[in-house]
């Protein structure tokens, strides 16, 4: 499985995306600029996390119109596994892959810690090696992830399923503790927490492997069964 | 030559984390009367062009990048101006 | 200071309009002197920047000549951007620290903001790949609320930064006290990682090669920056001050990756930041350096507003700011380079052999200055240095000893001071994590990165007590040294080298020189002692807001060497039935303690006896002991004493500690600050092995299971019995708590 | 009751990072005679007051702290209206 880790002007958590793939899952990887056009040859799409276009405006803003952001549209559709992380999620959002917006943190303060997390759906491409309910610890590191969506968008999420992982504790004031959702399709998944930094004990946690295992385990799967 | 201004605003209904902070701030500075803040940006743009489709292109531009429909309303205000 | 006309060069020397822009009248002659003619307004203000106390180190060059700045593993000392200092496998530290005080005063979140990214840009110049960010901060008693503002957008600003660029802030210190209530001391510092082969010199060699400015445009926002922080705060002060610069972390993210894909490009000859005195000292020093001259023509500069002047270009402290001198013929693949990060490179100007700076503007000469006399000649003062008054009142004074009755109440009282208490509120806004190399991260006695694709990591800190020093600046200076030594070692690791940020007040009081003078030495004689070079640093003097100067705050920056991920040691317990140790006798050590401003509201008297010998004994036998793994846990005993250190090592934890005293001076073992002492923990398969290799440890107790912390006496009473979540979430919420108080 | 709209803006000379990238955002999409943006806050504050001195309380809160007077102007407008 071939992973494109897209690097916007300002994005920083790139190079800790990259090595999460290569070396602690194992998988191929590359770096894919943002002003390229095409994915083709990539099985799956990452957005790192950091302040692209230095999150000016809004964050994600301008990040979405970057020509890249045509191809991860088209990844999307095509049924492609789409991760967006921290500030990867929030260009999700802000390109309309996923619903919602995101304010800023209720104490308006940026938060760097580990943090504990619900598995709500462990029936996702990005979740299938959990257990439901399981009790994650990842970091957090984000000044703008207080996840907004109106109530029909929220009966929606609910009802398909698409509330992934939840804060157990409610860091910066999301609806209902949400800190990752899927769209519809369940193929892209946003989540501000980072899991590509928690796959290595040495640095604390590496309840965060299993989530980049999960999508591999389910390409493996559909892979075996097409061929 | 133009001068417009636009003013993005939380949607109403949309908790504002920056305005209720404020109003904390200004209730803990002895002003209680302040009963509600609410916080939005107001981008002054210098636009030159002849176009007497300005406003069209002005509402393309907040529709596209500078407002977020999802949270945001916007207004605007054109003002033609002669160039220095 | 937007003039309609400028003075013609005979109304500057009639009028002495160059008193304004800080050059004293000897200055001016010496000026008149080296061009063999008057300078006009331009050429003048070249000189009044670089000749500040801030870009020439006019009062403090005397001093730093006495610091040790050479070592086996220095590759580079101070003089350039950032020393560096070899780790072996080609692999080398980059670090220098400097200081943002003066800018954070006037607009808090700006002035730390760009305070860390100019240090940043001191350490991509030379090549390397910043890796991590420490800061060391002070301010006034946080019951004010100007001093809250001032901590919170600090904080706010630093965190600002470095999130947004992506590198972690990993460590830093705090002290709160009244002195620094009108001038916060605001030091950032920031270490890097390079290759051998890719370490760059700011040099501007070769006749005809081509001089490249690349980042931000510039504008009129920091003009005078330099000679602005060569002086004391004060309400007129603020009133001239230059329009504020703010930073853009963004743009410096993209100048950052462009500049190390730069370094390795051969048609790179030499690069600088634009840092203080921008334009002018980038300029003069890359080409002073390589004994050539620079011309430049100022109409090709990127401006951000219009009809700017040449005098304001070339002193304008825009941030974000690179110069870069590239081979002849070769400037459009460096253009193209920076083109990709969406940057615009410009050709401004040559390299030429006739060791001027000559600078043209809409086709004129407008200034012609030899760039030794700019960047070398600056005057050299030794200013009269007097034994203050307090000091001597201090030395005769009998030694202090406080009057406490309850043990318990005081140790929690401790607990809650902001300089003891958890700083969890400042780094909980930091992105320490950033990079994934973070393994020890900020809460224990130094931080430590590993570095990937080696079995090595790096361990770093910030410390100074500056009451010691206001004490006794020579013990202090040395006082400073040890501790940031002790953290590193602490952690595992053998400390490598020193940058310092020498914050004063007004060096041309006698007794603020002396000042500088004694902890000068001390800091000189534990360098040597210690084998810890000075690699690099900054001055940052005239720190003083009416007539109350800072404490003698040398700020020390420190980086170590782990030769072995598995040697990294944290300040925390690790598992229940491990020994306890403490390593070092307790003295009656209370002036300057964190007890006695509690308890007296100042300081006053003797600060610790102090040998650096026994200091020096001591770390090497417990880095032996580490490196031996025979340690599960290791801290130092600092500002509060044994009982706060022994606090500190359960939190987090989930454990307990029961210890017992020996002695009948409860009070000293609890609370003295004694130096070169430890608390110790380690696994009963290694107490014996542990016990060889630091044979004056004393065992004192274990780590318990039960999270409450015990002390017995020598019959086997009781004396202090706490539940540790009592201890910690007094400890943990006292900043929060201050900040929310009304008062 | 009164509706308070206070305005910041960065002053002149000060550099605006967020307005220059949004500049060169809408360049990207072809709106290429945008030539400069400047961004600021606007803030609507309910005050529930009486007060004729409402003026001075405005720009006593903004001395305060809506505006940071060391990098930016401030203006305000002030509407009295019927508390519904
Ligand atoms: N306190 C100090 N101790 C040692 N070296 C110092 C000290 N202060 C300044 N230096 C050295 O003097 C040189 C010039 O310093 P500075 O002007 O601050 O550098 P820059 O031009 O990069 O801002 C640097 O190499 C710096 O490391
Ligand atoms: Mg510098």
């Amino acid at each position: 499985m071939r992973f494109a880790v897209i690097v916007f002007p300002g994005s920083n958590c790139d190079l800790d995306m990259y090595h999460a793939v290569k070396d602690e899952l194992g998988a191929d990887v590359e770096y894919v600029w943002h002003d390229e056009t095409s994915l083709d040859g990539f099985d799956g799409v990452l957005l790192p996390g950091g302040f692209s276009y230095g999150d000016y405006l809004r964050t994600g803003a301008i990040a979405r119109f970057s020509p890249v952001m045509k191809a991860v549209i088209k990844a999307a559709e095509s049924g492609k596994p789409v991760l967006g992380v921290c500030n990867g999620f929030q260009i999700l959002l802000e390109a309309g892959l996923l619903p919602g917006a995101m304010r800023r943190n209720q104490n308006l303060k940026f938060i760097c810690r580990p943090v504990s997390l619900i598995v709500e759906n462990n029936g996702t491409i990005f979740s299938n090696g959990y257990e439901l309910g399981q009790d994650i610890t990842v970091p957090v590191a984000h000044g703008e992830g207080n996840y907004y969506c109106d109530e029909v968008t929220l009966e929606q999420l609910k009802e398909n399923n698409q509330i992934v992982f939840t804060y157990k504790e409610n860091i910066n004031g999301s609806v209902e503790r949400i800190a990752g959702i899927t769209n519809k399709a369940g193929n892209v998944l946003g989540m501000m927490p980072h899991p590509e930094r928690a796959v290595d004990s040495l640095l604390g946690s590496n309840d965060g492997l299993t989530l980049f295992k999960s999508i591999l385990t389910h390409w493996r799967e559909r892979h075996a069964i097409t061929s | 030559m133009f001068k417009v201004k636009v003013y993005t605003t939380l949607k109403a209904g949309v908790l504002d984390p920056q305005g209720s902070a404020v109003t904390n701030s200004l209730h803990h500075l002895g002003y209680e009367g302040v009963e509600d803040v609410r916080i939005g940006k107001v981008m002054t743009l210098t636009i030159n062009s002849t176009e007497d489709k300005i406003e069209e292109l002005v509402k393309e531009m907040c529709e596209k990048l500078l407002a977020n429909p999802v949270i945001e309303d916007y207004r605007y205000e054109i003002e033609e101006v002669v160039a220095q | 200071m937007q003039l309609l006309h400028e003075p013609s060069p005979e109304q500057i020397k009639d009028l002495r309009v160059y008193a304004e822009m800080g050059v004293t009248d000897e200055e001016f002659a010496l000026v008149e002197n080296i061009m063999g003619r008057l300078p006009n307004y331009t050429e003048l203000g070249l000189f009044s920047v670089m000749w500040s106390e801030h870009c020439s180190y006019k009062n403090s060059k005397v001093l730093l000549k006495k610091f040790p700045t050479t070592g086996e593993k220095v590759l580079q000392g101070p003089g350039e951007g950032a020393g560096i200092i070899d780790i072996g496998d080609d692999q080398a530290v980059v670090f220098k620290i400097e200081s943002h005080n003066h800018p954070s005063a006037i607009e808090p979140y700006q002035g730390a903001a760009t305070g860390v990214g100019g240090i940043i840009r001191d350490i991509f110049s030379m090549g390397a790949r910043p890796v991590a960010i420490l800061n060391s901060l002070r301010f006034g008693e946080l019951t004010k609320p100007r001093v809250k503002f001032l901590f919170e957008e600090v904080v706010a600003g630093i965190a600002g930064y470095g999130n947004c660029i992506g590198i972690p802030t990993v460590g830093g210190e705090i002290q709160f006290d009244p002195c620094y209530e009108g001038n916060p001391l605001v030091n950032a510092m920031c270490v890097g990682l390079i290759d051998h082969k890719d370490i760059q010199k700011g040099q501007a060699k070769g006749v005809g090669n081509s001089v490249i400015y690349v980042g931000a445009s510039t504008g009129r926002d920091g003009i005078h920056g330099a000679t602005f922080a060569s002086e004391e705060l004060s309400e007129a002060s603020e009133a001239k001050r230059p329009a504020v610069q703010v930073g853009d972390p963004f743009m410096e993210k993209l100048l950052l990756e462009a500049c190390l894909e730069v370094v390795k490009n051969d048609a790179l000859i030499g690069i600088q930041d634009m840092g203080a005195a921008g334009l002018t000292s980038s300029s003069a020093e890359m080409a002073s350096k390589a004994g050539s001259g620079i011309e430049m023509d100022l109409d090709k500069v990127p401006q951000r507003e219009k009809g700017m002047t040449a005098y304001e270009m070339m002193l304008s402290e825009s941030q974000e700011r690179m110069l870069l001198v590239v081979k002849a013929g070769r400037e459009q693949e460096i253009i193209d380079l920076f083109e990709r990060w969406d940057l615009h490179a410009t050709v401004v100007g040559k390299v030429t052999d006739d060791k001027k700076l000559r600078l043209l503007h809409k086709g004129e000469v407008v200034a012609d200055v030899p760039v030794d006399a700019l960047a070398e000649d600056a005057p050299v003062y030794h200013k009269p240095s007097a034994e203050p008054a307090y000091y001597r009142e201090f030395q005769q004074q009998p030694s202090y000893r406080p009057n406490v009755t309850d043990m318990k109440e005081t140790l929690k009282e401790l607990l809650k001071q902001p300089t003891i208490a958890s700083k969890e509120w400042v780094y909980d806004q930091y992105d320490y994590m950033v990079r994934t190399n973070t393994v020890v991260s900020p809460g224990s006695d130094a931080a430590v990165l590993r570095i990937r694709g080696t079995e090595k990591a790096i361990a770093m800190t910030t410390d100074c007590n500056s009451r010691y020093l206001y004490l006794d600046p020579y013990i202090g200076g040395q006082l400073a040294i040890a501790e940031a030594s002790r953290n590193l070692v602490c952690s595992g690791a053998k400390p490598l080298g020193v940058t310092d940020c020498l914050n004063y007040g007004n060096p041309e009081r006698p007794e603020i020189f002396w000042q500088l003078e004694k902890s000068t030495d001390g800091l000189s004689e534990a360098c040597r002692v210690l084998e810890t070079p000075v690699i690099g640093g900054n001055v940052s003097l005239y720190n003083e807001r009416s007539g109350v100067a800072v404490y003698p705050t040398p700020v020390i920056g420190m980086v170590g060497l782990i030769d072995h991920v598995d040697h990294i040691t944290r300040q925390q317990f690790q598992q229940a039935g491990d020994a306890i140790y403490v390593l070092g006798e307790t003295g009656e050590d209370f002036g300057g303690s964190e007890l006695q401003k509690m308890i007296e509201g100042s300081i006053f008297g003797q600060p610790p006896t102090f040998d650096i010998e026994v200091e020096k004994e001591r770390q090497e036998q417990v880095l032996n002991a580490i490196q031996a793994g025979t340690v599960s846990s290791a801290h130092d005993l600092a500002e509060g004493g044994f009982l706060v250190a022994l606090a500190e090592c359960t939190f987090g934890t989930g454990l307990g500690a029961s210890v017992h005293v020996n002695g009948q001076d409860h009070l000293s073992e609890f609370f003295s600050e004694t130096p070169s002492r430890y608390v110790l923990s380690v696994s009963k398969e290694n107490r014996s092995h542990f016990e060889k290799l630091v044979p004056k440890a004393v065992c004192i107790g274990e780590v318990t299971e039960e999270p409450v912390v015990k002390v017995h006496n020598s019959e086997g009473h009781i004396i202090l019995e706490e539940q540790v979540t009592i201890l910690e979430d007094t400890w943990r919420g006292a900043i929060s708590c201050l900040l929310k108080s009304k008062v």
